[in-house]
């Protein structure tokens, strides 16, 4: 196709089609394998989970103050990462950004996945797993129903309503790639698409509606976006533990949450489209694009560091101060640096372009981000419960071996429906990419002008 | 239940996989109602029983009061009426309830088959055996029988006394290794009389302790407790406001320290030489009491040889201590000096100090018709033990819990005499190591389900009536002895006329009745004592004199502290002689001063540690990070155990715990630390030894953090000065304006027109005794974890003991430790509340924080925000082995895997009470409820009740002191419904 | 009399939206667009000749917040108001709390319901397929049906020939059909 | 259409089954329970009129109202009913089993976490009717009200008692 690029200078909507739906061609042994090792994962993850229900959660590390550590850090990690699709596929959208066509069904189904990892991680996390439905508003005989005071109710209607509304706008993106891909497919296939195409056309009616409701959606999405992370956040700014309680929390973490985001995109495109051969329909210079957001939000959360700090600082309050000493020098302050290093200076070097433009580099320095923003959750949660108000119950969290499998699940969870849906479903928006195919093409050429293909 | 899967489980199970979730986790009503055939009428079900009885697991003979639901006790409390524990009760005297459900307990009489296994047998084949193996040692011979027990009263053991008389022996042994023997010597010397006298640390200005832990172990630790809360209270006198004097004389500084003004370092096994550096000083200074009709010269010619200056360099302590010592003692109106340990000489020291001083008859005080000696002197026991040795004893008794193999000191070799009787029987509870060796194992009764008396000190008569069926098939030991002495029959047989101990109780006591009060009715008189558990009087105090010969004798001091390092050896305030140590709730409240549970440890000064090599820095914030192992070799041996770090232990010396390292006693007591007594000499607690750090390593648990209060307002302390400057305790204003100023509200304060609960406790009053958890645990139902999930982080305590370390900065203007009890606060604007997201943390409408645990799913985001952290999360399902369920307060649920829980203050007592009051159709009364943990507070220091009652003795104790009230974390302005009354210091200046 | 579907496919968005003018243009309104993707060309030229407006879904949406704000007052409220619990201090009825929640049903319930006047304004789903509709509509052409008489078919197919149509094609309508 | 709304509409129509059958009826008392010997309510309460505390003598005084002890039976049966009968007063922790025992089976159970006094609710007047329904008409009990949490509530709003949740669960 390399070629096709370099002589066709007149694009073609039906070379989009076909490059997707190579994408969507029946996978190889490789790929197979891949799933089958993401849905071992996940079972062994089950596994752990059921033990770990049957028998209470004393199999965990968690201890007496540090009663929050990897369960919810996983939740906010995923939670966070959900957020970057909505900003590429939603905010973008409403900005008209044309770059993000070819990448936000990605970004969009990384959402829908990750918010559905997320929300496990509060049922995880519960002790009496069997009596979650306690929070959900319903009419009973104990005529009790939930605080809406609690910031895990918000938790639960914020989580609730993402969860339904990037599933409705991932799907409702969808239904014109459906009825496409319907068109050519054959046997289960052929039905599986004809289902979530809902008997799509493309009439002029359905369009003008569609455009509407994706519109609206997205003018939804975007506030909810803020919102949600916002929430979450506030499941910790809330409280009064030193370490939690800070205003500025709900900016650091939707910020956090857009990098960590964005680097997990690049985490998933750069392999789908070396994998699946889309280098044409998601080029460098989208890469690029991500790389910067994710070199801006870096800055951004460096930032947020340090008026954290200087906060703590400035206030001098001695609680919050002997909190953050812990923090950058206790025995769990390696766990902060290796934060600094992996969401501060590593991201440094996307301000070469020759990095933005490396895709290896890219994928390196987006698994170092997320490492390092698992870390910030993990540092915020669990290092500022263990070294809470009351200094004789201070007590550092050490995993055991069912949260790190379960966290271990967690990613094979994820990547398992990531991978199938990518396969199954098409991974890139064929109709957006053709309404902007004629401007993608220039745009790549203008800035990066074409190198032979190793 | 079924066998295999529960419903339980199935529902858990099914709840991962999302299917069965709505399924209520509940059981179907099928249980069998079986009612009785002829009701008791003093019982009705679902109302608590009251029965006074004695305690019996030390020699202080505090009279408590047994609780009992539907046939089963399940909470001891003290004895309102008894005079020593004044309806207190400490840690040990709760938990003797897990000695009588003890999982462990021998559950049918044993034989020992010839491999060494036990067998089953019937009581029959077990009473058989022991009367013909009792009448053929008989027949060779007298003096063939050995008996070793312990003293279970006068009435129990005139029945042992008569009945191995009856079986024609003489060698019988009541063993207690901390024993009196040392106490009474020293009487018998200063004061020609073997008594032991009473102390008034109340009535004392200064008190100055030789080694004496009397808020620990010594003596009566709950009367003492109390006295010392009296003597530390602050009292306005001659005008000024001063509190008590206190120097603790010991290498260690153990709570009675952490209390102490004044912990004196001295070197193990100095404190008899300070005591007499002391009174040289006082000797020199003419600071005796004139009216003494004390040899001045005998006096001064005794005391020449220990100058304060010779006797502080032996003892390894600044001059200066020895001579403002004498100057307390001396110079205070009334002052009391105290000795501990099994140094004859250093009480001998202390009782004339107190002579000198005139406070003989004042502090210390003889009482006419003490009772007799019950204990076995040490000399006779190891005579009785050398008897077996050589082969004179043909049956050995090991009985009523004495276990010699452990505790009795390692020169007499009593494990090898006892596996050299030909026929060992052991009679008691839980199999200890002393019935390893046992041919024939009998289970007896609990003293809780017999019959017996007690008669601690003059005018103090108890008697300990069963107070529930037993648990197990047991028998009295005593209705073995008399019914094997009517078997032995003859002449000897009839000295026994009783049937059984019950009827020995009761005809003792009628013989009481006739000397104590013989114009009443017997029958009113026995009634009345078991209503009140026993008969009161007030002693006499007896004038004694100081016999001059004393001042002839010369002690013999240690000249000078060894090179080597000194162990110094301490009872474990729970496990006590070891005894506690098959009681898991003693294991597993931390010992208050180190915080440390389940094991033995070695306190070692972070010099001390440098100096052996340990790399290992002193750093109070991480004790549980890693811990070496050391070897220490001592004259009778070596043992392995991890090192402590701490500042609160002399240089050179390693302070160890007694208690642990039995090699039975039941699941919780077995192979758990090193016992010391096997290695400990005769009379003595320190020994000296040589360190070995090993490679090992080995994780001492504690549930504590950090030592260090990093400033924060959690335990305060203020110093004299700052209490007297302008702040004295102002009582005539109005109560309303005394109440802490107005808190910060964003919203209407909340009203609460009827009952709120609070608490005020007095942190100054506080000895860290830990009466109050133990309290807790047994009232509400708390779960034991064990070591390793202690470790873990998973101890379920809601009340805790917090202790703190002062930083060396602070150290001068600051009390020696920190020790306060921290519980839920109950606040106002509870931090716990908001975040819950079902309403399983909301307030009462009497203010009171509760947590419901149905409700609860276990989120944990309450505990997350609790400032104080007093929530704790059933991480498993807390689990109760066979019989120990029978102790859990039916009112009380018993929480399940996955649920938050907390202190209610006790919110079924309030509950309760406020049912009978509005039954009644009146008001609560001020005292009418009262949490467990403020019934069982020896010094009271906890105080609960109504705040909208301004008459309320809680409010009147916040507002009377008033300069000394603070909450815990106040810049959090969560409202805390428990105000701390500051702890009081002398600062080192003004000492 | 039967009825035909005159079916004309169009290479790019251009050509279509001058075959929907020049329909309009020639009187014939009952037309039908397929295009495969919203070509903002062919749209507006729908508009145009239909005078259309912008689409009713926003008001399914504008209303499904409103009911979604208004629900969660009436949640927050009324069972705040059930049990008077005491909770932190806090008064019964604690709104800022509250306003997360309104702003969450808000967002849902009004995407929900947007999501539904979508499906009902679109006419979806669709069974049976629309006649006329080639495969290809949702892949690379542009497609102008016209449902008419047979007789005018011929008028049509020239007009649509004459806008750049690339094939016009012509079938016959099945007696009875989905409304749709 | 309906293709796609008869499955959905069944799938919502099971869940509703399944919610209702396991979410409403959490300790629902058994109408199924045989008792040993064939006591009858009817007769003795109904018929005779005897006070229901003169045999569940604890109602007033404890948490629990108590069964009657056999005693009280042959108070009137005399005790020809049972050929004289020995005081029997050890509890249950005695191994051995009393000479005359009637093994009543529950009819009503209460989860250990909810803690029901009968004290405050006889004092406050209120009939024992109203929870156990016409127990003098039944010859065998059966439950009447599904006791459970809304069914206190109401009574307890209806009556201005306490809606302390705190109150009941300890």
């Amino acid at each position: 196709m390399a070629a096709a690029v370099e002589t066709d200078l007149q694009p073609r909507y039906i070379d989009v089609d076909r490059q997707v739906q190579r994408a969507m061609a029946p996978g190889g042994l490789t790929y197979w394998l891949w799933v089958l090792f993401c849905a071992f994962l996940t079972a062994l993850g089950i596994g752990f989970w059921t033990n770990q229900v049957y028998k209470g959660l004393g199999v965990t590390g968690l201890t007496e103050p540090t009663m929050w550590a990897p369960y919810i850090t996983n939740f906010v990690f995923w939670v966070g990462i959900a957020h970057s699709g909505t900003l590429i596929s939603a905010i973008l959208f409403l900005f008209r950004t044309r770059w993000r066509t070819a990448i936000y069904r990605c970004a969009e189904t990384m959402t829908v996945f990750a918010v559905a990892t997320a929300g496990l991680f509060p049922l995880i996390h519960l002790g009496r797993l069997w009596f979650f439905y306690f929070v959900v508003p319903y009419p009973n005989e104990r005529y009790l129903q939930p605080d809406f005071r609690s910031p895990l109710v918000w938790d639960f209607f914020a989580i609730g309503t993402y969860l339904t509304i990037s599933t409705v706008f991932l799907f409702t993106g969808l239904i014109p790639d459906c009825a496409n891909a319907r068109e050519v497919a054959t046997g289960w296939r052929k039905t599986l698409y004809s289902i979530f195409s809902f008997g799509w056309q493309g009439t002029d009616r359905q369009w003008r509606n569609f455009q509407m409701v994706y519109l609206l959606l997205a003018g939804f999405a975007t506030p909810l976006v803020l919102s949600v992370h916002s929430v979450v956040s506030w499941d910790f700014a809330m409280t009064q533990l030193p370490g939690w309680h800070s205003t500025i929390f709900a900016p650091y973490f939707v910020a956090g949450a857009i990098f960590s985001g964005c680097a997990l995109v690049l985490t998933l495109i750069i392999p789908i489209r070396k994998f699946w051969r889309l280098e044409d329909v998601v080029t460098i210079w989208h890469l690029d694009n991500l790389a910067k957001i994710v070199l801006f939000t870096s800055l951004i959360i460096t930032y947020s560091y340090s008026v954290e700090s200087f906060m703590v600082w400035y206030s001098q309050d001695p609680l919050e101060l002997a909190t953050f000493h812990q923090r950058y020098f206790g025995p769990q302050g390696y766990f902060f640096w290796i934060m600094v290093v992996c969401n501060c200076v590593i991201p440094l070097l996307l301000f070469s372009p020759r990095v933005r433009t490396n895709t290896v580099w890219l994928f390196i320095i987006s698994i170092f981000v997320n490492i390092g923003m698992w870390l910030e959750r993990f540092v915020i949660i669990a290092g500022s419960l263990a070294t809470n108000t009351m200094p004789s119950q201070w007590r550092f969290y050490t995993p055991h071996v069912t949260e790190i499998v379960i966290t271990a699940a967690s990613f094979g969870w994820f990547l398992m429906n990531f991978s199938l849906f990518a396969k199954f479903m098409p991974i890139v928006s064929m109709t957006e990419m053709k309404e902007g195919i004629s401007w993608l093409r220039q745009a790549v050429r203008t800035r990066y002008p074409y190198r032979k293909a190793a | 239940m079924s066998e295999g899967l529960s419903r339980r489980s199935f529902i858990k199970l099914a709840a991962t996989a999302g299917a069965a979730a709505a399924l209520p986790g509940c059981e179907p009503a099928a249980r069998k109602i079986i009612p009785y055939v002829v009701p008791d009428e003093n019982v009705i079900p679902g109302v608590p029983t009251f029965y006074a009885t004695t305690c019996n697991e030390c020699r202080a003979g505090c009279g408590i009061v047994a609780k009992v639901r539907e046939g089963r006790v399940i909470k001891l409390e003290g004895n309102p009426a008894d005079p020593i524990s004044q309806g207190s009760i400490c840690a040990r005297g709760q938990a003797a309830l897990q000695g009588l459900y003890n999982p462990d307990r021998l559950a049918t009489p044993m034989t020992r088959r010839a491999d060494g296994s036990l067998q089953e047998i019937s009581w029959e084949e077990a009473i058989h055996q022991f009367n013909a193996r009792l009448q053929s040692a008989a027949q060779s011979g007298k003096n063939r029988i050995a008996f070793i027990g312990s003293s279970q009263g006068p009435a129990l053991d005139n029945i042992t006394r008569l009945w191995l008389q009856t079986w024609g022996s003489e060698r019988l042994v009541f063993w207690e290794r901390i024993g009196e023997e040392a106490a009474r010597a020293a009487a018998q010397a200063c004061f020609g009389r073997r008594d032991l006298p009473i102390y008034r640390f109340d009535l004392a200005e200064a008190i100055v302790s030789f080694g004496a832990d009397f808020l620990e172990t010594w003596g009566s630790p709950v009367e003492y407790a109390r006295q010392y809360a009296e003597f530390r209270r602050p009292k306005l006198r001659n005008g000024t406001l001063s509190i008590g004097k206190c120097a603790y004389i010991s290498p260690r500084l153990g709570t009675t320290g952490a209390r102490a003004d004044r912990w004196v370092q001295a070197y193990p096994g100095t404190e008899g030489l300070v005591a007499m550096g002391v009174l040289n000083a006082i000797v020199n200074q003419g600071w005796f009491a004139r009216d003494t009709e004390i040899d001045l010269g005998a006096l001064k010619e005794f005391v020449s040889g220990y100058d304060p200056h010779s006797v502080s360099e032996a003892a390894g302590i600044p001059v200066e201590v020895v001579t403002s010592l004498a100057s307390w003692l001396g110079q205070s109106n009334s002052a009391l000096a105290v000795a501990g340990g099994d140094d004859l000489q250093t009480y001998i020291a202390a009782y004339l100090l107190n002579a000198v001083t005139g406070n003989l008859g004042r502090t210390l005080v003889f009482l006419e018709d003490s009772p007799p000696e019950a204990l076995t002197p040490p000399q006779d026991a190891a005579e009785v033990v050398q008897s077996i040795h050589d082969g004179q004893v043909d049956v050995a008794i090991v009985a009523g819990g004495a276990n010699p193999a452990y505790s009795m000191p390692a020169a007499w070799n009593v494990a090898a005499a006892l596996k050299r009787v030909p026929f060992l029987i052991w009679m008691g509870e839980v199999p200890d190591d002393s019935a390893q060796a046992a041919h024939l194992l009998i289970p007896t009764h609990h003293p809780l389900e017999t019959w017996r008396d007690s008669h601690p000190r003059a005018g103090v008569h108890q008697v300990g009536q069963p107070v529930m069926q037993p648990v197990f098939d047991s028998r009295p030991l005593h209705d073995i002895l008399i019914q094997s002495a009517h078997l032995a029959g003859g002449t000897a047989g009839q000295q026994i006329p009783w049937e059984n101990s019950a009827d020995a109780v009761n005809a003792a006591w009628q013989q009481l009745q006739s000397k104590l009060a013989p114009d009443t009715n017997p029958t009113e008189f026995w009634s009345q004592a078991l209503r009140t558990g026993g008969a009161y009087q007030e002693a006499q105090a007896r004038k004694v004199t100081l016999d001059q010969a004393i001042l002839r004798r010369k002690l013999q001091f240690r000249s000078a502290a060894p090179e080597n390092l000194m162990l110094a050896a301490f009872p474990h305030i729970f496990l006590y002689d070891g005894r506690g140590a098959d009681k898991p709730w003693l294991q597993e409240i931390p010992e208050p001063v180190t915080q440390i549970v389940w094991d033995t440890w070695i306190e070692m000064h972070p010099e001390t540690a440098r100096q052996i090599g340990l790399k290992q820095n002193y750093d109070t914030r991480y004790l549980y990070a890693g811990i070496n192992v050391v070897e220490v070799s001592t004259p009778n041996g070596s043992f392995e155990a991890a090192v402590h770090i701490t500042p609160l232990v002399r240089p050179g010396v390693l302070a160890v715990p007694i208690g642990q390292g039995h090699s039975a006693y039941g699941r919780y007591a077995k192979d758990r630390g090193v016992n010391l007594w096997a290695f400990l000499p005769e009379a003595s607690r320190s020994v000296p030894v040589q360190v070995r750090l090993t490679e090992k390593r080995y994780m001492l648990t504690t549930p504590l953090g950090n030592s260090d209060m990093m400033g924060r307002s959690v335990i305060e302390a203020m110093s004299l000065e700052e209490l007297t400057a302008g702040k004295q305790p102002e009582v005539e204003r109005e109560a309303q304006e005394e109440m802490p100023s107005g808190p910060y509200e964003m919203y209407d304060p909340i009203r609460y027109p009827g009952y709120k609960w609070g608490m005020t406790i007095d942190v100054n009053a506080c000895t860290g005794c830990s009466a109050c958890v133990a309290a807790c645990y047994a009232e509400n139902n708390l779960a034991i974890v064990g070591k390793e999930r202690v470790q873990e982080g998973h101890i379920m305590s809601w009340l805790r003991i917090e202790r703190f370390i002062p930083s060396p900065e602070e150290a001068h203007k600051a009390p020696n430790l920190y020790l306060a009890p921290i519980l839920c606060q109950h606040c106002d604007h509870a931090p716990c509340e908001p975040v819950c997201p079902v309403f399983a943390s909301v307030h009462t409408r009497e203010g009171l924080n509760a947590q419901i645990y149905n409700r609860c799913i276990g989120t944990r985001f309450c505990e997350n925000n609790c400032p104080y952290k007093v929530r704790r999360f059933n991480w498993f399902a807390p689990e109760w082995p066979e019989p120990m369920h029978l102790q859990l307060n039916p009112d009380v649920t018993v929480r399940g895997a996955g649920v938050m829980e907390k202190c209610t203050f006790c919110i079924q007592r309030i509950t309760a009470a406020e049912i009978d009051a509005r039954t009644e159709g009146r008001e609560l009364k001020d005292g009418e409820v009262i949490t467990a943990c403020a019934q069982a507070c020896p010094t009271r220091a906890i105080t609960f009740g109504n705040l909208n009652d301004h008459n309320s003795a809680m409010v009147k104790r916040r507002v009377e002191n008033k300069p000394r009230a603070y909450t815990m974390l106040p810049q959090l302005n969560a409202l805390p419904q428990i105000t701390y009354l500051r702890s009081i210091y002398h600062t080192t200046e003004n000492l | 009399m039967s009825e035909v579907a005159v079916i004309s496919t169009f290479g790019n968005d251009d050509d279509c939206a001058r075959g929907i003018l020049a329909l309009h243009h020639a009187r014939i309104h009952d037309f039908r667009a397929f295009f495969p993707f919203p070509s903002e060309k062919i749209i507006e030229a729908v508009n145009h000749v239909r005078g259309w407006g912008r689409s009713p879904v926003r008001y399914w949406q504008l209303f499904g917040g409103i009911i979604g704000v208004l629900s969660a007052i009436a949640l927050t409220f009324g069972t705040s108001w059930e049990w008077n619990l005491i909770v932190g201090g806090r008064p019964i009825i604690s709104v800022p709390p509250y306003i997360v929640i309104m702003f969450e049903l808000m967002i849902l319930i009004g995407g929900l319901s947007g999501l539904t006047g979508f499906f009902l304004h679109s006419r979806m789903p669709v069974f049976d397929p629309l006649p006329g509709y080639r495969s290809r509509f949702n892949e690379d052409k542009f497609g102008l049906v016209v449902e008419c008489d047979e007789t005018a078919a011929s008028r049509i197919e020239s007009v649509l020939r004459d806008a750049g149509a690339e094939e016009v094609t012509r079938e016959a309508l099945e007696p009875v059909r989905d409304n749709h | 259409m309906n293709r796609v709304i008869i499955p959905i509409a069944l799938l919502l129509f099971a869940g509703g089954v399944v919610t209702v059958a396991f979410s409403q009826r959490p300790w629902a008392p058994r109408s199924d329970v045989e008792q040993p010997i064939p006591f009858s309510h009817r007769v003795h309460a109904g018929i005779n009129k005897i006070p229901c505390q003169y045999c569940h003598e604890y109602a007033r005084r404890s948490s629990m109202s108590g069964v009657p002890p056999v005693e009280r039976c042959v108070g009137c049966h005399g005790s020809a009913l049972l050929g004289g009968i020995q005081p029997i007063t050890r509890p249950w922790t005695d191994h051995r089993q009393p000479p005359f025992e009637i093994r009543w089976n529950r009819v009503y159970a209460l989860p250990d976490f909810v803690k029901f006094v009968h004290k405050p609710h006889i004092w406050a007047g209120v009939a024992c009717q109203e929870c156990h329904g016409p127990v003098e008409t039944m010859d065998r009990v059966v439950p009447v009200y599904e006791i459970n949490m809304g069914f206190c509530i109401d009574c307890h709003v209806k009556r201005g008692a306490t809606q302390e949740c705190f109150v009941c669960h300890h």
